[in-house]
């Protein structure tokens, strides 16, 4: 069981990790522009959200890469999408910030903090509605965490007792702004802990994340209820492709990365016998190639026609249910 | 029928033949809404599909986005257009853009309603017409309904649809009674030619199409002015083909809402008619509109904000002589 | 010191719900129009907050007529703003939701729930900043704490450490929704208690209301930082003159109006002995001639002119600090 | 000078010389500015006065009113217009109406600043244009800038001002260097003639201006089409009279905005003039503004999405042909 767990941690991790680089490498090209956020550095939480949720649907802010990624989505659709390509997952009219595959239950990425809570918690009431019992995973910054819409959102949430996982990944910025500088409390959970349960967890430690995910999707599937979990991390790059990140100081991201993700988990797996140095090397060549596919894919496919400008902006259907 | 009886028959049919309908919004369950519009929804289909909401407007139309992402089909109620401002960043941002941001992926099928306009005396924060703010926005559509009829058709018509619809309402048609019927083929994208006539074509929705009948009624009566009075029903598109046509007639555009003038809804009309039949006008464009004001309490003062049947009367009138008719 | 509290108690509260009464009355007559609020069964929080708070500034939603008498502003031109005459606080622009007396401290009412919070915390820091550390009472219902702008700025208070008196009149409904269908926690000052310091009070006992506010006061001074209080009452009335009230059961009803606050206030201080029968009597007298003489003097009032519909709309003026 | 330095030329000057100002936003402080428009302001006036916010946008603007009616002179800074829809209640309930609403005894001398507009992109919720929604709310001034010397002047000008402004900048033009000067009397509701000419009066504003000078010396040498150019700085009031001035000498008029065509600002100023200046005019007036739909990621779309100086010349140019130029 760990020994799979750990082969599939470390295989989304590090196709997260080298596709993130590989679209830094692009945007310096110039085939990827718009804000770019990188993930690097919490594939630890997306990774190990995304697989101990397991089904159900999910809503992410705008660094979601890895957890589309980690969600299954091919990564040559989300290449392609970023470098605008026809191809893309959104038709290249969503870019970095809007990934979405419905079929995959994946609702993808927003570019207004906190927007997508309260479609989180629609949606976690439209499924238990209609009799499904999955559920939804919301993940949001911590400074999504001082906006009113996502107070509004817990409320209701927990008010209409809606199944959602509500998963704050808490690097402890907001762009260029700490946490200390921005919240009262430092402690995000203890925001919500009289809503619903909420448990802070170890964000560098996809072990750690993946338990605490499991055992909130039990309690959610159980009593239809969210749930609150808080994952301290940090992200390795600037904020986006347009910030440097130099508001820290070096000491701090040093310390970070001295706990990187795929570090830990390398480590313990090695030691624990759940990963080979020889498994590791197949996978990191496999994720080589992907992501070099993608990244192929994407530039041979072609620009969106210039008809695509109108396309897609209503759909222009009537439902016949009602007569 | 009364206006808010309409509305609420659509409710309550769509409901009845569609499981998936469900309304949300503030007091909308069990006080059966502030006005009235969703009364006795709650008895009859149960507090799961008639969610009272917390006052948190955002994500009231947040949740319901969420729902129709999910194949439901909500019905959420603003309590009144102005209190939509809170709910500006799910409407612009998020309702009018995700279908077009996902390259067709995301469905929504989703109505938001709100009632707006003067009212009597509720002072600034309570009287707005806003209806401009989102006919501006690409990737939403946006109705209104001027009596029972279109009320109960549009509404049903925009539960229907699988896009995104602003729906909007007038406060004062809530109470009003008009003559009813169920017509086939009802389309909310046409607008309506209430009363033929031959030197004005004048444009107008929601509650002011009412005193644009009566002043119209005192020009055909009084100065033998005859007007062509169309209601429009849908504010984004505007039916100006049916605008058009009228105009090419009357050779003559004047276009009334409540809002104040400076870029409300009939600025569009004005501008476009203007742009597009300009060797057929004989007299300039005339917008008849709100004051640059928010609107004061005092009754006295309220009234002079806005437009009513007399002021019409005498703008079109005045308007008229200095125009060669 | 009770005796004169309780007179004074006494006078503003019988004053408050005799206006009140009044204004019913010329509401039925069609003398006023519009929304009109009224805070009959909540004079002890209105008063208590007023009086025990002294100086500082008041923030407070629509429901703020007894506010507004509380701090001292002349009933006949409250009144009068509520029959829409020039010599109304607001010159009849405004009405019963917006009455205004900067010179009295008295920011007024706001008919947007919740809306006035971030301007009552926005005021405290401006004070703070400029030396006055009096402090901000703002007053809001049960209903405005499940707005997000309610808890962005409850954070900001914290946060940057603002004197701010946070007080929720919790009367247990929002219009027709009772506080168990739209708030997940029923007990109000739970949200925010990780935020600074909150409590609940009786808010049908004006001295208790009282006691609560002056040491909310003190602790605001000296340390120049927000407290939460919440009082619990109960409107007599429907929402505005526009609800009946109905939603609520004659039982619920008859329960709270057997705690009614002037009927409390009166039969602890003739117990204590902090007021006589006659004292009671004069001050009924006099309040009774206020209100009439607010009612005169507001019919015999004129009309705004014309032209005022197009005064107060900008003040033009340039300030000349900055060369 | 760069048009972003501009800006901090005047929130510094400000500053300094007013102890009032206090200024605050998303990132202002510390990390100075996501545009660095408040760059170096954190270091010399403190965290009292220059103030970091949570991501919380309707009680930035709320708390910034709070300031101003306490007698500060706050400048608050959404990082851009398009998450300013989460402040609208603010905005367009509170800032707006307060000063009305309390018969003048409420002052509250407020900037909000915010940039927008179509950088290279951003897609559709980080790229709009959003101009027309404020400029339709009496009780508010709305200004914007379109180079160094305005951008200095206007925002100064708003600062100074008792009653509260809305200040819009544009993206692209924050590390676009302009000629600077310091002006005396500087009038931020005159609009300014960039261009003098006798065939089209071209009215613009934003970072629109300077695609229209570009396309309209096109028009000159290719052409021989002469335009008149107006920049407009203040967008409530617009100053109609610095424009009727020029159209009754061009008898054309022509206005260029990046937002939707739709309700967008221009449509105020194309429906006025053909109202007010009908007989003047050999031609009908000619909007040239973006699609309707929301802008999209790609970057050859995005291009069509919007006018650029290419267009804007072809336009105009085969809109003079059919109209006899
Ligand atoms: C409503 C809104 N305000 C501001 C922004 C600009 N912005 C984008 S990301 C961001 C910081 C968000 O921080 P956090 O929620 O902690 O997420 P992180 O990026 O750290 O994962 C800000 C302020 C925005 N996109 N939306
Ligand atoms: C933002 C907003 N949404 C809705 C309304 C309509 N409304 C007016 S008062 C009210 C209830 C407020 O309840 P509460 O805060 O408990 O105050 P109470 O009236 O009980 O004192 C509502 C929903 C409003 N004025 N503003
Ligand atoms: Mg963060
Ligand atoms: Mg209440």
């Amino acid at each position: 069981m760990s020994q799979t767990l750990a082969e599939k941690f470390y295989y989304l991790m590090r196709l997260g990790r080298e596709f993130e680089i590989r679209c830094k490498e692009e945007y310096l090209k110039g085939n990827i522009s718009g804000f770019l956020h990188l993930a690097i550095g919490e594939e630890a939480v997306h990774v190990g959200a995304v697989v101990g949720f397991g089904k159900g649907d999910i809503f992410c802010p705008y660094r979601e890469h890895v957890l589309a990624l980690a969600r299954g989505i091919d990564p040559r659709l989300i290449m392609a999408e970023l470098f605008g390509k026809i191809t893309g997952v959104s038709k290249g009219k969503g870019g970095s910030m809007h990934l979405y595959e419905p079929k995959m239950d994946f609702y993808g990425g927003n570019a207004i903090v906190a927007a997508h809570i309260p479609h989180a918690v629609g949606a976690g009431y439209a499924r238990k509605l209609m009799g499904e019992k999955a559920g939804v995973l919301c993940i949001f910054g911590d400074g999504a965490t001082n906006n009113g819409t996502f107070f509004e959102s817990i409320n209701m949430a927990s008010l209409w007792e809606v199944p959602v996982l509500f998963l704050c990944e808490n690097n402890y910025y907001a762009i260029g702004t700490h946490i200390s500088r921005s919240s009262a409390l430092k402690e995000i959970y203890l925001k919500v802990r009289d809503y619903m349960p909420a448990v802070q967890v170890d964000g560098m430690d996809v072990f750690e994340v993946y338990e605490a995910v499991v055992e909130a999707k039990k309690y959610i599937e159980e009593y239809g209820k969210p749930y609150f979990i808080e994952a301290l991390t940090y992200r390795f790059e600037g904020h986006s492709m347009a910030d440097k990140g130099d508001y820290r100081s070096p000491r701090e991201i040093e310390m970070f990365k001295r706990r990187d993700p795929i570090d830990i988990l390398v480590r313990k797996s090695l030691k624990e016998g759940w990963l080979t140095e020889e498994q590791i090397r197949i996978i990191d060549q496999k994720v080589e190639a992907i992501v070099e596919e993608s990244v192929q894919f994407s530039l041979s496919s072609p620009e969106p026609s210039d008809e695509e400008l109108y396309r897609d902006l209503y759909c222009g259907v009537c439902s016949d249910v009602i007569p | 029928m009364l206006y808010r009886e309409a509305l609420n028959l659509a409710l309550d049919y769509a409901m009845e033949h569609d499981q998936r309908v469900v309304v949300l919004g503030e007091d909308v369950g069990f006080y059966g809404g502030n006005y009235k519009v969703t009364d006795g929804l709650y008895v009859k289909y149960g507090p799961k599909r008639v969610i009272d909401t917390p006052i948190a407007e955002n994500s009231i139309v947040g949740t319901a986005i969420g729902m129709a992402l999910m194949g439901l089909r909500p019905v959420a109620e603003i309590m009144t257009a102005n209190f939509s401002m809170l709910a500006m960043d799910q409407i612009v941002n998020q309702m009018a853009k995700l279908r077009y941001m996902s390259g067709g992926k995301l469905i929504l099928p989703l109505v938001v309603r709100m009632p707006q306009g003067v009212a009597k005396q509720l002072a600034a924060q309570h009287s707005q017409s806003l209806e401009h703010l989102y006919a501006s926005v690409p990737g939403i559509y946006v109705m209104c309904a001027s009596d029972s009829i279109t009320a109960f058709h549009a509404l049903l018509y925009a539960i229907k649809m699988d896009d995104p619809v602003i729906f909007l309402e007038h406060v004062l048609l809530y109470g009003m009674d008009f003559p009813f019927e169920y017509l086939e083929g009802f389309d909310p994208f046409r607008a309506r030619v209430l009363k033929e006539g031959k030197d004005i074509t004048v444009v107008s929705y929601l509650k002011m199409v009412h005193d644009v009948l009566q002043a119209c009624s005192w020009l055909e009566e009084k100065d033998g002015i005859s007007c062509e009075v169309i209601d429009l029903v849908s504010l984004r598109p505007i039916d100006f083909e049916t605008i058009y046509k009228s105009v090419k007639k009357t050779k003559r555009l004047a276009v009334v809402y409540e809002a104040p003038k400076t870029l409300g809804l009939g600025t569009e009309v004005s501008a476009r008619v203007a742009e597009e039949l300009f060797y057929f006008l004989d007299a300039p464009p005339l917008r008849i509109a709100g004051e640059e004001v928010p609107i004061p309490y005092n009754r006295k003062l309220e009234l002079l904000a806005i437009p009513t049947s007399e002021r019409i009367y005498h703008q079109l009138l005045s308007w008229s002589k200095n125009h060669g008719l």
